[in-house]
């Protein structure tokens, strides 16, 4: 008999959760002896709020707002980060005269919010520059998730995922030369994106440990299968996708994209860039994602276990 | 016949104020576009330009037209690029809210007619039950029917009902009141049941009145579904489409995707009017 | 007018059994502009066989003591006995038909079935049910119309329905409000005979409201004129005119006299408004 | 403990129930019509506080009344200016633009009946689409700010409002309007004296469908697209940071403010309208 | 009744001028279920002074005709003239007041605000409409209720306020339509009373539609029978009463006489419904 897992991603089907529909297909989570479910996410579903609800028993999540929801009072932990680098970063126009995060100063810049503004405000206080507008300060949008506001011309800058929005835009016909980008990562101030999260308690019952071990492998595995096969895996998630709305070439280009934030990880957290991420957000401006330094938001005893 | 002339009349100024507001809203987006290629666009160009987009700020009626070919005809039913699944997953979800919102309406004036401690208490609530706005807690109610472990179908039902139910109660408060003082009094004279008056008077008397609420509600019934299907991951269904149309820029996705709602609007408030008909000859009402 | 309550012990009526009975009957309806005295210190005595109408300025009580009678309305003075019992018991016993001002049909059922709907009320068994719907629409010189809906007739035949609704079970006492009222003259004088005719036939005691003094002379064996705020009988007029009464007898000098009489009588009481 | 509190939810419904019951029998009172659903609206949210603390629901999910209100005073300032933002200028200026072009459009379908044949089928389709679709597409047009929230809460109370209209204007029955042509009166006599006053119970009926519609577009609308204030931002961003409670306090205010919008254009409806029987039977 | 649409040339009125001319007058309404003859060839001349009576049963076109006179309803045959005018200019000059069957005062003006309706609109002077609006309250006793609104005032109340609105401008012909068909036989005796007195003191030419024998006999020089579809006038009858007539006028020979020929007249053109 299989254990159920349920699995919250945080976004719709896409290649960004490549691995774990690659897992699936490929039957590596059968073979670990798991019946994992795939939700997929939204606009509006916060990952730990499900978790807290008991919807799911591992969600995918960004570590700022996993950090702001441990803060809140839903316990989640960190057992795995497949997830090396960011793929965040602002995309500009060249002409608005934007060369530097300086320039930034009297300009529209469209920011994500719902736990992703976090990395954003931190960067911006680190410089010193005001988010409330005026000549001094940037004007910051509440940007649904597409690039209409950048093509359409209703922000300077608007937020890209590497593997996703910045390829929306090129598709649109604008010229990589006419772009300004600042990825995250260049900047130092990126946080970690994608890791797996659980409910602490549930880490002292040593059956769900278990679980989780032949999870996170299974999923690594299926990771590792996704970035020797783009294609196929992008086609993996194609046939996952219940919308319809996707299309190949895009979720190909995607998955090529996704496979260098994942190359550096093998699923294991790196203390260092944890220890990065907190920093930058207990170093964010005034309303801050947390306000003291975390205690217990990761465990490397599941990947210790699972990478044997 | 001839009462289709006025309509064809402004249907085909609707369709040319739309490629106008077309070549207006697109413009733009074509100059650039040229400017990088290094052409200059004479005004003919400029207008085909305007009118075949990817991602138009307003795509053509053409463009419209031939993403729904392309996703009805055109697909198997079965597939999930068709319109017609993305349709029916929507049309299932719509009927089962609109069953329980319509019941519930039904039950909750029935209620409000009998019971006069609800009848004072109840119904101001009702009125700002609906001042909410159902697309913030959507997400809440998914949520928390989730962690009792119900998915799909049902959260979005229940978010269809709580905007089918309003207008039932609101209607059928009214068509359960209609019958006269004097017909009241008929029946007290025969010395009927409060049963036998429900089933004899109230109810038939309120018939027309429960027809109107009910078109209403089916269409509120739509508009939750879709709105249950916003949040719930984009899976399946109409709403689904909307939004992953809106995710990768694909607006003549959307305008079909929306097309396609009002036409399965229309169908339904079409149907609960045949229905009515029907109900109505039976019962002669129509005279 | 000296004393004319008690005209009602009149001689040649007091052999019959009584069937409506009331003794200082009052009611006073509460409202939002102080009390209103619809009845005062009524006192009628109705037999069995009697058709009583009741005559007078708007808003006098006329209705208000058919729907005490009915038990529609609960007096807050004096008593009534109906058959003898409680206005209620006699409702719960079906001991009257009444016929409402308005023909009142119910649009969604056939003429058939509006006539039906008592009989399935008080629990007839079918078979009866068609009998009687059949025989009553002939009684109304309704037949052939039994499926018909209410607006596919004309007014005067919607309201010669709605009575048939009422005589459709057995009840011997009919309580009728402006049955008639809303009906041109010629049909008027039409159902009015009809009228005539069913009760000569079937014995039943009615009580009928209406506001044309023509209809009261020719219709009744007793006529009670009242008057407005409160409401009072201010006269009752035993009709001397024979149980046989032919359309033409309007023109005869009793029936002028009786009918000058009643005017008078209304004229008295009526206040300038 | 858990399970007493439960049940001291289960006696408070018994409690509530007993009291509107008791109300309800007593006699019309001034000030007793709004007693009833008070209770009952007391009675929900005590539940709900001993539901919640019962059965220990974490706050992320769902937080108590007491919560919720404490949200509410703590970020009173807040909630005023998304308050400004979405209702005073995105639903009040859309609901204007709607209702007042709707109104124009009815005196011109009234006028013209090739107008009421061609366009009244038409906006009824029309009314049929789920807005919620627009919502996307006028924030690419119209921009961040409150204007593409009032272009959606426009386009949401315009049918309705139409409808309503139309339908008022053809209201005056058939004597009324003969009467206007024995005098021989203009069309704009007509319309002044007899069609609009007819038409006063239908248009508030319209304008009062509208008040609700306002401003659940308006916050719809900012789901799509806003400026970093406006009640659907907040509720959107601090669902992200599972603040509930300053959620569920955005939910009171706009609970609120759409009862009172609502109630404001009954008030207005009984003055207007104080001849139709309607208003006259309380 | 051999030749009797010929009878409208009696000698005695021949010397005013007419007012209302029908010549052939006919009206088909097209309906769902085939063409409805509401009016067919009617000839009637109305003179100056004259009040006419038009009685005959439900659907015989009473209505329609007074609806041709004001342009309300045009005809399909036949010609029609009022005051010499198409009746369609006769409107616009303004030339009669007309009185629907119902009062149909509009609910959201006073008592006052309906009677200064028609002043507004024919562009009267503000202050000579307060006085017009004063006189024709207490015309038909309804001073000191000006700021009345309709619903506060009882029906025959309204009834005679939508006579004023009639009378409060200068027409001198006057369209009514049953204007007293809803009230109780007291209260319309004392209108009608008040209406001849008007109508004497006035010199209006008033056209007048009743269902009541005794009401047009009462008030009428002349009553037009009519006889319903195709809807035609079956007897003009002359009336020999005098100018001056007290209400016991109803009980002399000469006026029973003629309500009976009114009766004939009526019962041969009715069909049984
Ligand atoms: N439910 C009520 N509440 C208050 N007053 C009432 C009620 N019913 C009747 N009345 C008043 O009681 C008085 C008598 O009314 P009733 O209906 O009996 O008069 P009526 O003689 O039948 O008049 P009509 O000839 O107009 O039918 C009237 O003044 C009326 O306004
Ligand atoms: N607008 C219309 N369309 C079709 N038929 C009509 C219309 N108006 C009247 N009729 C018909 O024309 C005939 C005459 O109607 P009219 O109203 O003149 O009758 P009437 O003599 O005034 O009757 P009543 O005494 O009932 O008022 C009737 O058969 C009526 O049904
Ligand atoms: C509920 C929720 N929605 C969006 C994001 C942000 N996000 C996560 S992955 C991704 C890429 C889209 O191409 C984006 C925008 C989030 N963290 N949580
Ligand atoms: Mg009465
Ligand atoms: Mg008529």
């Amino acid at each position: 008999q299989d254990d159920d897992v349920t699995l919250q991603l945080q976004w719709v089907t896409q290649a960004q959760f490549a691995g774990y529909y690659v897992a699936l297909e490929n039957g590596y989570y059968e073979e670990e002896g798991l019946d994992v479910t795939i939700q997929p996410g939204g606009p509006d579903i916060a990952p730990p709020q499900v978790l807290a609800g008991g919807g799911a028993d591992v969600m995918l999540n960004w570590m700022p707002s996993a950090l702001a929801a441990r803060e809140r009072g839903v316990p989640v932990v960190n057992i795995a980060q497949p997830f090396k680098s960011s793929g965040l970063m602002l995309t500009c126009w060249a002409d608005s005269g934007i060369e530097s995060p300086e320039d930034f100063r009297g300009k529209t810049i469209g920011v994500w919010f719902f736990g992703n503004e976090y990395p954003f405000l931190s960067w911006m206080s680190q410089l010193g520059i005001p988010t409330d507008g005026g000549d001094d300060g940037v004007t910051v949008l509440r940007q649904a998730f597409n690039v209409d506001p950048l093509l359409q011309r209703q922000a300077d800058c608007i937020s890209t995922m590497t593997y996703n929005e910045y390829g929306q835009v090129l598709d649109a016909g604008v010229g990589e030369d006419e772009l300004v980008t600042f990825l995250y990562e260049e900047q130092g101030v990126s946080t970690l994106e994608d890791g797996i999260y659980v409910l602490e308690e549930n880490l002292e019952d040593p059956a769900f440990v278990d679980k989780m071990v032949r999870f996170v492998r299974a999923s690594m595995r299926g990771w590792k299968w996704a970035e020797e096969n783009p294609t196929d895996a992008a086609i993996i998630v194609l046939d996952n996708d219940a919308t319809g709305a996707q299309t190949e070439a895009h979720q190909i280009r995607m998955m090529g994209e996704i496979a260098k934030l994942t190359a550096g990880s093998d699923g294991t957290l790196d203390p260092a860039d944890y220890q990065r991420t907190v920093d930058t957000l207990l170093a964010g401006g005034s309303d801050p994602v947390i306000t003291a330094e975390p205690e217990g938001a990761w465990t490397h005893a599941i990947t210790d276990l699972a990478l044997q | 016949m001839r009462s289709l002339i006025p309509i064809l009349t402004i249907l085909a100024a609707i369709v040319a104020i739309w490629y106008a507001g077309a070549v207006a809203l697109n413009a733009d987006w074509a100059r650039q576009q040229a400017e990088r290629q290094e052409r200059v666009l004479t005004f003919s160009e400029l207008v085909a330009e305007t009118w075949s987009q990817d991602r138009p700020r307003l795509p053509a009626p053409h463009q419209v037209a031939v993403e729904l070919w392309d996703t009805t005809v055109e697909q198997r039913i079965t597939s999930r690029r068709s319109l017609i699944h993305h349709g029916w997953i929507t049309l299932s979800v719509t009927l089962a809210g609109f069953a329980f919102g319509a019941a519930l309406g039904i039950a909750l004036a029935i209620g409000i007619v009998y019971n006069r401690a609800m009848d004072m208490s109840v119904m101001p609530w009702v009125i700002a039950s609906q001042t909410i706005p159902i697309l913030a807690i959507a997400p809440m109610i998914i949520v928390v029917l989730n962690s009792v472990g119900m998915q799909g179908f049902i959260p979005k039902a229940i978010i269809a009902t709580y905007l089918s139910f309003f207008p039932v109660t609101v209607g059928m408060v009214k068509g359960l009141r209609a019958p006269t003082q004097m017909q009241l009094d008929q029946m007290k004279t025969w010395n009927a049941s409060g049963l036998q008056g429900f089933l004899r008077l109230r109810l038939p008397s309120s018939m027309p009145y429960l027809f109107t609420s009910l078109k209403i509600a089916i269409a509120a019934s739509l508009v939750g579904t879709i709105v249950g299907e916003l949040p719930t991951g984009a899976v399946a269904g109409l709403g689904a489409r909307l939004l992953a149309g809106s995710y990768y820029g694909q607006t003549v996705q959307i305008w079909s995707a929306l097309f396609a709602a009002a036409a399965l609007a229309a169908v339904l408030i079409l149907a609960v009017g045949a229905v009515e008909k029907f109900t109505m000859r039976r019962m002669g009402f129509t005279r | 007018m000296p004393e004319p309550a008690h005209a009602t012990t009149a001689p040649d009526a007091a052999t019959a059994p009584a069937v409506i009975e009331a003794r200082d009957l009052s009611l006073t309806f509460e409202t939002n502009d102080g009390p209103v005295h619809a009845l005062r210190d009524v006192n009628l005595t109705i037999r069995k066989g009697d058709f009583v109408s009741f005559i007078g300025p708007s808003g006098c009580g006329k209705t208000t003591f058919l729907r005490v009678a009915a038990d529609l309305e609960h007096p807050t003075g004096g008593t009534i006995t109906v058959n003898g019992m409680s206005p209620e018991e006699a409702r719960k016993s079906r001991a009257y038909g009444y016929v409402f001002q308005a023909a009142g049909l119910y649009p969604w059922r056939t003429i058939g079935g509006n006539i039906r709907l008592p009989l399935e009320i008080m629990g007839y068994p079918k078979p009866e049910q068609a009998g009687r719907v059949r025989r009553t629409l002939e009684l109304v010189d309704l037949a052939g119309f039994e499926n018909k809906y209410p607006w596919q007739l004309s007014g005067g035949m919607q309201q010669r329905a709605s009575i048939a609704r009422a005589l459709a079970f057995d009840a011997d006492i009919l309580l009728m409000d402006e049955p008639f009222g809303a009906l041109d003259e010629i049909v008027r004088d039409h159902l009015n005979e009809q009228l005539l005719a069913l009760w000569a036939r079937t014995e039943k005691t009615i009580a009928f409201v209406t506001h044309s003094i023509p209809e009261a002379v020719y219709l009744s064996t007793k006529i009670v004129v009242m008057s407005p705020r409160p409401g009072r009988v201010t006269d009752v007029i035993e009709s001397p005119l024979p149980k046989e009464r032919p359309l033409d007898i309007r023109d005869t000098p009793e029936f002028i006299e009786i009918a000058h009489r009643v005017r008078e009588g209304l004229r008295a009481g009526h206040v300038e408004d | 403990m858990s399970g007493g509190l439960v049940l001291a939810a289960l006696v408070v419904w018994a409690g509530g129930w007993w009291m509107n019951a008791r109300l309800a029998r007593m006699r019309a009172r001034p000030g007793l019509g709004l007693a009833a659903p008070v209770v009952f609206g007391v009675t929900v949210l005590l539940m709900w506080e001993l539901v919640v603390r019962g059965l220990n629901v974490p706050g992320a999910i769902l937080p108590p009344p007491s919560a919720i209100g404490s949200a509410f005073v703590v970020n009173g300032g807040t909630l005023w200016e998304d308050f400004v933002q979405t209702f005073l200028k995105g639903a009040l200026s859309g609901y204007a633009i709607g209702c007042g072009l709707a109104f124009l459009v009815a005196l011109a379908v009234d006028r013209s009946g090739f107008l009421k044949r061609g366009l009244l089928p038409i906006g009824n389709f029309v009314a049929a689409l789920p807005i919620i679709g627009m919502a996307p597409i006028f924030v690419m047009w119209f921009g961040f700010g409150w204007q593409s929230k009032a272009a959606v809460v426009a386009v949401m109370c315009f049918f309705p409002m139409l409808v309503n209209t139309v339908q008022g204007l053809a209201a005056a029955d058939r004597m009324q309007a003969d009467l206007m042509r024995t005098y021989a009166a203009s069309p704009w006599q007509t319309l002044a004296k007899l069609k609009l006053p007819a038409a006063g119970p239908f248009i508030f009926n319209g304008l009062k469908i509208c008040t609700t519609l306002a401003l659940i577009g308006a916050i719809v609308a900012e789901f799509f697209g806003s400026p970093t204030l406006g009640m659907g931002f907040r509720i959107s961003t601090q669902v992200g940071r599972l603040a509930l409670d300053v959620v569920w306090a955005v939910i009171l205010v706009a609970a609120l403010a759409g009862s009172a919008f609502y109630g404001l254009v009954t008030l207005l409806e009984r003055a207007a309208t104080f001849w139709h029987p309607s208003q006259r039977g309380r």
